[in-house]
């Protein structure tokens, strides 16, 4: 099955991006496809590369990075919700791209769910 | 890809589900945006308004004195772009004293059991 | 004291606890969406107006205006601009926002 | 459908809303601080027995143990992890997040 | 800085209130940040649990399978900072089913109204 | 009077700064002093210059920058919070600076009222 991923708040801050995290790779552990991960809303500020959190606790960017390598996620940040929060390619993190929210309705068109993590 | 779309000729039931007043927090300005662009894919498009999310369309908006942009006249845009099924959720709206003279564009007052019974034909359901 | 409340009371459990734990006499300002709280006719008008036997009740008027809930501030609801604000905190020993 | 509640019914009303909206035989998923009302003798135990008559309540057992809540989970919730969470995404036509 | 202060003397009450559960949210972590910082100070410093907030000083907290860090141990380290007065609000934590048994660390239980009378006291609160 | 400023939230997705922002304007026009605004929790957000928000709407970063300027404020970005979420003086507006929490409780113990702004 071809899942969606909506991500609506960003790290550290609320669970959704941790709670998001977990369901992707489970999903991916039983087989199924991402179709796409759409940061919105202050979901955006998952995608810096500028994110130092403390050594003991998670990196919930990288994390996404590295996850994005291994299995080839489409990691899409919406442009106009980045620009309103100071994300941009200057400190875009890896695995991450920009784009339209014309992404995000193409991701409900084409998956077989969505599913959105938010506040 | 709005080619691919006619190409595919997939057309989903796409709900915008909105409980949130706006300016507190800037889901409804969010979720409108999202709304805009979900014109352009010639799908079947929705909008809730549920809890404090009927306050979104009350008329008379005023920003001025908080600074913030009033984005309420964007409501009204809708029509133009052939979105014009809006729902308010008629027990949401009585228990905040408003009546369906309240909203600034034409909308469908449902009963929650009506909406429950919509939002089962939906394929996809959006909330900030 | 001076108690800030900035949430709906039909979201939220804050103007809630904000009742449960101010002292009587103590003043409650309400701001952003913690202004549908201010209002006649609702399904918290009850609670407030109770309230406002006990506590002097204030509404930005700002907000009010930006959510077009102009007209609608129940009688007995004090309303203040930005100015006021700063005056209640000034006017008030200490202020608790009740996030 | 797949209904998830993510938020405590003590500090917000999405549950609440969640019920309301729900049609008989729906499943709902409590997961972060959602599953706060999955749990065993308190105030809001009583209305999710109650809706517990016509909707299927799950839990995220991973929240639960994260807000040491385990072994309070009411009788008749299921505990998933998630990969149950997968499943229930999948086994239902369409998710729907109270947010 | 910290000489300043001792120099000025100033000894305020300072009071957190904590209205929200653990993990769900950073307020609960963060706030604990500040405390501790707070601890270098030299003032008079309390923590209040209430409605949520009570969820935070819960027993048993095990975070592994989320993969967020298990801070509820920090609460432990508190007293080796002289942190000790810690008030849980009585009917808060009896309407989630909770007694002074599930707590991880000692605590006060205080009504609403004792608390109330706490906070008027109060020189600073700071609530997350 | 002596103010201190806790913001909590970032731009845009809560009214927090907004709010803050027409509080502590107003209290400058009546005189008072602010003793310093303090951003922590996702409220160090505020302070990232790479904000670029529509044309019509405020740019919230670039008016505290603008007000910080006109009347010398100081304006905290807690740098633990910083860390965590992307913020450091790579990207740091105008007006700012990064120091530790210490500073909050300074406000605390130094300013005659300390409002908070949040969610």
């Amino acid at each position: 099955m071809k899942f969606g991923i909506l991500i609506n708040e960003g790290p550290y801050t609320h669970q959704a991006s941790d709670t998001a995290f977990q369901f992707v790779k489970a999903a991916l552990a039983k087989g199924h496809q991402i179709q796409r991960v759409f940061f919105y809303n202050d979901g955006v500020n998952n995608a810096t590369k500028l994110t130092d959190p403390p050594q003991d606790d998670r990196n919930i960017v990288n994390r996404w990075s590295e996850l994005a390598k291994e299995h080839k996620l489409d990691l899409v940040v919406c442009v106009a919700a980045a620009l309103r929060r100071g994300i941009r390619e200057d400190n875009l993190a890896a695995g991450f791209r920009i784009s339209g929210l014309g992404q995000l309705i193409e991701t409900g068109i084409q998956a077989d769910r969505l599913v959105t993590f938010g506040d | 890809m709005s080619e691919e779309m006619s190409e595919s000729g997939v057309v989903k039931k796409f709900m915008y589900v909105n409980r949130k007043a706006p300016y507190g927090t800037i889901y409804a300005l969010e979720s409108l945006e999202v709304v805009l662009i979900a014109a352009a894919f010639d799908q079947d498009v929705s909008l809730a308004f549920i809890d404090d999310g009927v306050y979104q369309v009350a008329k008379g908006q005023d920003t001025k004195s908080i600074g913030v942009k009033n984005f309420s006249s964007t409501y009204r845009a809708l029509d133009d772009y052939d979105i014009n099924k809006l729902y308010v959720q008629k027990e949401s709206m009585e228990a905040r004293g408003l009546t369906d003279k309240d909203f600034l564009v034409p909308v469908e007052i449902k009963t929650a059991a009506e909406l429950s019974a919509l939002m089962e034909q939906q394929d996809v359901l959006l909330s900030f | 004291m001076l108690h800030i409340v900035n949430k709906s009371p039909f979201e939220r459990n804050s103007l809630e606890s904000c009742l449960k734990h101010a002292v009587k006499g103590s003043a409650i300002l309400l701001i952003e969406d913690g202004i549908y709280a201010a209002l006649k006719g609702t399904q918290a008008t009850a609670r407030v107006q109770a309230a406002m036997q006990d506590y002097t009740v204030y509404v930005l008027q700002a907000d009010v205006d930006a959510r077009g809930m102009k007209g609608r501030v129940l009688e007995g609801v004090k309303p203040v601009d930005y100015a006021g604000f700063v005056d209640l905190a000034t006017n008030h020993n200490a202020v608790q926002s009740w996030l």
